[in-house]
């Protein structure tokens, strides 16, 4: 195919596909580092032009990375259902935008007929109320202890991280995030050491914690997923199984993963039989960048890359998905207006290709962003209907150091939009006296969980 | 209008036990914030100079060497990791020059994206590596001293220097609530083009809230053994050291686990 | 009082109120060009510290524009009223951050308490959260032949300018917007030419439409009020009166105006009796930077003079008010992010004084903003209980030269977030079959009004 | 996709039936829309030579005068409005030095945010405004041209041109649809410190979409006798000019309007 159009006489020319995606693309600091975003705002629309007349079938002629050296692409390939594409096949990206913005059914149903590229290629002619509009759509529901994404709800992991992974300090933001009703999505602590006597040491307190109070919740340590399946055989018991992942063989293979592990971890997983309501136990993180960072994005464009990651994820019928969306840097979101652009595409393109999503808004001290831009994007991706974000004490990372969402930010997202936490962990937190009607509760400074924790396990002496 | 568990603070540094007014955080709490954020931009952009620290290290007996990075400015090194991950030509040219017999580890110290961090730990954490090192018998390249580095910049530099380990220390990204965060990054065989599954890290070194200097040095040294005996470091490397060896009563204690972990290895 | 703080061994010291509160603003161009921003964010964030402890009594003792030489301020200090004020007196500036945040009543009556600068001060120390959870608890509801601001609702003024006025031009326009169920607010047209003879036309064209169709709404030509004033004497039919102000006399006399003009044009219009519902008939426009523009204010930053400006509107009880927020340009508020800010400061500070706050969320080609900004501010302000948006044919205004909100974004803000219009308007939508439980109509190209509308008054012949 | 009313389309530039997917806007408006600002934006950062009009404008046997403000840049101008009010300081000695009688009537041209604009109407419209004022028996100062200006710099020039009345032509911000508009202010007695209230403005002139430029020059005719006679231009002077003055069957017909005017106020 020939990708090139006219304006006012000047001729605009795409050499290929993954060119036309990447000029396609809204200004971000990743594409430019990489040396394939636009060279001005008028390259960038004409290529969007351009891009409307693709046929979403061209993607799969046209593979922007060739799947004979990327497990990726082949995946994708593979698993790509084409009766399920049936209904979609005659359409142009620009058609495909105009059938999601007229259809009114819910869109979940899509995911098997679409690749991440026919996605990504439609996110890139979407203005934010359109991301936002049809997000909003796609309710993708999973369950492990509680069940998750349902219409009108909103959970949080609990992010209870610490410098040393001292357990006295991370049961002390535990207690803080319970207080304030987060932790339905999962409790997760990101260890700041792999050392595995440690990991073990934090999964059994997060263990103990559920069990004690019944929370109806599942735990996480994000070490490296090799690090989790080596305690796994252990017979450490685990109940989510973490890894950071990204939309090409090489990058993943720059985490220590392919595809290979992931599913072997999912399968030892199972096996452990810790889910009551459901058996979804993956978590993955994604972000744009990471692949670049790696030198693995074989010229495809950061946002595109990332939508493949989640055909990644979706292989593996996760429980939970975010993207970390500013979590890395300038160097690929520069500044407050790119995170929250990327925060609702990875959103959008998560959710169409079936992921329970969820975002981590947040920004890092290097990058022009503040709490006025997270505060924007939260509200955004609360309207359209994200599965969860992150609860950490203020915000503030201490061992990540990086800013995210707050146990508060969920409150104020809670209350404003009418949104309440997942159904089983809301009743417990009715029970526990925490919450009175989707609102902290008056009387919560002498509710038991906190004279009790303070007991608990010698950690709080 | 903290919250009644305020006296948990002591186990962290994470703000927790705010209090709240309706679902938003408290104003004191909030402009408390948003001055650490202030801070932490400022700290963000503050440039390092390697000759200080050189000369502290002189002072101490350590031979250094100042190395450069294609990194000019601070805003460059913000938006072109790339350029932080390569030497610049006089320095790539200068350790070509150069006739160097093989060592066990090169060891280098970068501001990375802290300069504050290097500057209040830089120093005694070289010394203290090189100290736990050199007593558990390992061969080292001359200190390297370099502005504006990335994690990556530690392939080029070891695989010039001729040594069988990198050991680079990195300013940390500054947090809100610490912009002093040093970590360590390991790279057996290093040579351009190492991917970061092929390295180990230790990260949230500074005391007093996060790790010490002796048992990041310990834990490093056990690493080392570790992944030179295996010929690899990365993903397959898992840190499986006893907790009694890194926990540390005190300071001194840390010749006995180096000897420890010496034993533990040459079994 | 002295203004001052510490921090790590460095002394920050403001040397009066006003300039306290220009230095605590949250940075923008406005207050740059002015020279008045604070030279860093680190002596922005100590400014706010210490602008926190302020009591808001301090407000009335220091007047930040001498009321010997402005109206304004003797406005301010003679409306207020010191037994509404009582449950705050003894309040700080941070204080009463908190008291709104923990308060869970409506908060429109707190108006007559409040002057501006206490309300601007408040705001400069508001993350953009609080700002959309407080206002949405402000209802403020106004009446002329509609109801506009109940809870639920948003409302639209179609804007059917054109370059020559010419009233062909218009009228498709205005059907374009009725057809999309836009104008419950109010049809308001900026005249291209302030040619008497030509403003009457109009009027009388806008008089002619709302009657034939029988709809609930009210016209506007945004004429400068004494073009309107001359018009009314020669008993040419005004609903309501439009006028845009400024927060300092000296602004309002570069404007043409002062608070004399503006209670007699009032009086004036009261006098026709064209209200059905009620007797708001005020339509004022504001926005960030016009004093500064004018050289006329008097060391004061962009956003307190903006709230000063809400004084001399909540004077006169006004039908609308918006702030018309990116509608300058760069030298006030550079970009999207500092557009953002500002609307929801506009809309918050607004609205706590009791205006029925609208906003036209808008940018220029000049500044660096795009629609991406503009869906997330609609948005935001969506949530934040936004009275009433403007509503322009694709965006953009062919005679003012600026992007505003469409029809269509009307459309999604009120899908996606079950937003309604007025409700007599709605039911004018619906009988028309324009509308159809608060969407487009299937059949809405075969509505009588199409047809009709043609043949109407020979205009579009 | 579009809405069966779109031949209305003839009437305005107004982006109507437009047509609608859902509550969103069709594809094709969206990517035209965003065609029309990356263009938009390229424009507002467009610079403006004076000296091409000054030639074009001579060779119509037009002497003019080019002057400069303090702006320097293009961004600066965007951000600084006040460098764009007031003349350079060799303009200002330039004119001080020179010995000027009395005019009516100082022309200046100016591209403020528009040189698009200027571009395609500034010499016709000058030309047409020169015309209609001199046939109207109006003396003239030398045309000014002068970059980056804003309106209120009319003030500066006007009393340093000893004019009685000030009339600058500037380009308008350029739209999403119509890059090429022209405004024109008129200021009795022009001095530094003037308010926008003691103007008045002539706005979208820009054949064939806007205003024509004889349609503007006589506007501009009536307001200059009207305001001259009164000692006054802004808010208290209205634009009553009967519709059949201002509305031309076609451009020759300009003549007898400008004859009307004469004649009305000479009454
Ligand atoms: C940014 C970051 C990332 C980014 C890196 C991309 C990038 N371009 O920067 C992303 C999100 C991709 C990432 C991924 C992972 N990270 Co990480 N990361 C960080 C973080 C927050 C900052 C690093 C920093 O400032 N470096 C300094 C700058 C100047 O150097 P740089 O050259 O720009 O950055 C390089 C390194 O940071 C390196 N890197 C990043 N993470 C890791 C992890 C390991 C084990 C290694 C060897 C290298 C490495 O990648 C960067 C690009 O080469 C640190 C926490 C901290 N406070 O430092 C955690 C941290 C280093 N990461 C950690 C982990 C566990 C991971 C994962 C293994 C998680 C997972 N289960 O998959 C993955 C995979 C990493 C890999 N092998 O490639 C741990 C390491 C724990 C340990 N002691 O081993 C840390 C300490 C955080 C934590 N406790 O969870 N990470
Ligand atoms: C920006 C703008 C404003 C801004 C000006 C502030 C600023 N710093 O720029 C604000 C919002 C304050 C404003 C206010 C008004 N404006 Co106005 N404005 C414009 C606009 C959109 C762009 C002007 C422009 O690009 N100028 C060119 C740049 C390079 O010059 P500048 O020196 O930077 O700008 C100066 C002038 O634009 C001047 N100005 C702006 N509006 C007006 C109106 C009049 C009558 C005068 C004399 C001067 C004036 O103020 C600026 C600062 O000195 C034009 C529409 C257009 N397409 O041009 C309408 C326009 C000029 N404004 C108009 C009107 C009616 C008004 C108001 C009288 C409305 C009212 N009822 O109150 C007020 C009051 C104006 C006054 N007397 O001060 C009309 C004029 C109609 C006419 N033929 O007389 C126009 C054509 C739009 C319209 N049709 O409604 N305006």
């Amino acid at each position: 195919m020939v990708y090139s159009a006219n304006f006012k006489g000047r001729q605009f020319a795409f050499s290929d596909l993954r060119t036309l995606m990447a000029k396609a693309s809204p200004r971000r600091s990743a594409d430019e580092l990489a040396g394939l975003a636009a060279e001005s705002e008028l390259e960038r629309a004409m290529a969007q032009r351009v891009l409307a007349e693709v046929p979403l079938s061209q993607f799969i002629e046209e593979p922007l990375i060739p799947p004979e050296i990327d497990e990726v692409s082949r995946l994708i390939l593979e698993r790509h259902d084409v009766v399920a594409f049936g209904p979609l096949s005659g359409l142009t990206v620009g058609g495909f935008r105009d059938w999601l913005l007229k259809d009114t059914s819910d869109l979940a149903h899509l995911q098997d007929g679409l690749t991440p590229e026919m996605v990504a290629a439609v996110s890139k002619i979407m203005r934010h109320q359109d991301l936002i509009s049809v997000s909003k759509r796609c309710r993708i529901v999973t369950r492990f202890r509680n069940t998750l994404g349902l219409a009108g709800r909103l959970s949080t992991r609990l992010q209870p991280n610490h410098p040393t992974d001292d357990p006295r300090g991370i049961a002390a933001s535990v207690l803080d995030g319970l207080m304030y009703g987060s932790g339905d999505a999962v409790i997760g602590i990101n260890p700041a050491t792999d050392n595995l006597q440690n990991v073990e040491t934090l999964l059994q307190f997060l263990g103990d914690v559920i069990d004690r109070y019944e929370i109806p919740t599942q735990s996480c340590v994000l070490a490296h997923v090799t690090t989790t399946m080596a305690l796994m055989e252990k017979g450490v018991p685990v109940d989510l199984v973490f890894q950071s992942i990204a939309g090409t063989e090489a990058a993943n293979r720059s985490f220590g993963i392919d595809l290979a592990i992931l599913r072997e971890a999912k399968s030892m997983a199972e096996g452990l039989g810790r889910g009551s309501l459901g058996n979804h136990l993956m978590y993955f993180e994604t972000g744009q960048g990471s692949a670049l960072s790696a030198n693995a994005h074989h010229g495809v464009d950061a946002q595109t890359v990332e939508a493949r990651a989640y055909a990644v994820a979706r292989e593996l019928s996760p429980l939970l998905v975010n993207t970390v969306v500013g979590f890395i840097g300038p160097e690929y979101l520069y500044d407050g207006k790119q995170i929250i652009r990327a925060g609702l595409e990875d959103h959008f393109c998560g959710k169409l290709l079936g992921l329970p999503m969820g975002c981590d808004v947040c920004y890092t001290n290097h990058a022009e962003a503040d709490q006025n831009d997270m505060d924007n994007l939260l509200t955004l991706l609360g309207v359209a209907g994200c599965n969860f974000i992150m609860g950490i004490p203020g915000s503030d990372d201490v061992m990540l150091a990086y800013q995210s969402t707050s146990f508060h930010d969920a409150l104020y997202l809670r209350e404003t939009l009418g949104l309440r936490p997942a159904p089983e962990f809301e009743a417990w937190l009715e029970t526990m006296g925490i919450f009175e009607g989707n609102r902290l509760s008056h009387n919560r400074r002498e509710v038991p969980l906190l004279k009790q924790f303070s007991d608990f396990g010698g950690a709080l002496k | 209008m903290k919250d009644p568990w305020v006296s948990l603070r002591s186990f962290t540094q994470a703000r927790i036990a705010q209090g709240q007014c309706g679902s938003g955080l408290p104003t004191d709490a909030l402009l408390d914030f948003q001055l650490a954020h202030a801070a932490a931009r400022d700290a963000v952009l503050k440039p390092w100079s390697p000759e200080t620290s050189a000369a502290s290290l002189e002072a101490k007996g350590h031979q250094s060497l100042i190395l450069s990075t294609k990194v000019l400015t601070r805003e460059q090194y913000l938006l072109r990791p790339d350029d932080g991950r390569s030497l610049s030509n006089e320095s790539r040219h200068l350790l070509e020059s150069m006739i160097l017999p093989p060592v066990d580890i090169a060891l280098i110290l970068t501001n990375g994206l802290s300069s504050t961090a290097v500057e209040a730990h830089g120093v005694p954490l070289i010394e203290e590596i090189h100290r736990s090192f050199t007593v558990t018998g390992f061969v080292m390249a001359p200190i390297v001293l370099i502005a504006n580095g990335r994690v990556a910049v530690a392939d080029e530099i070891g695989s010039l220097l001729n040594a069988r380990m990198s050991l680079i220390v990195v300013g940390e990204r500054p947090g809100l609530s610490a912009a002093d965060s040093v970590g360590a990054y390991l790279t057996f065989g290093p040579r351009v083009g190492r991917t970061d599954a092929e390295r180990n890290c230790i990260s949230n070194i500074r005391p007093p809230d996060g790790l010490s200097f002796e048992e990041a040095a310990i834990k490093m040294v056990y690493l080392c053994r570790e992944g030179l005996r295996r010929g690899l470091t990365g993903v397959q490397l898992k840190d499986d050291m006893p907790a009694k060896i890194s926990h540390l009563e005190s300071p001194s204690a840390s010749l006995s686990s180096l000897a420890m972990i010496a034993n533990d290895l040459d079994a």
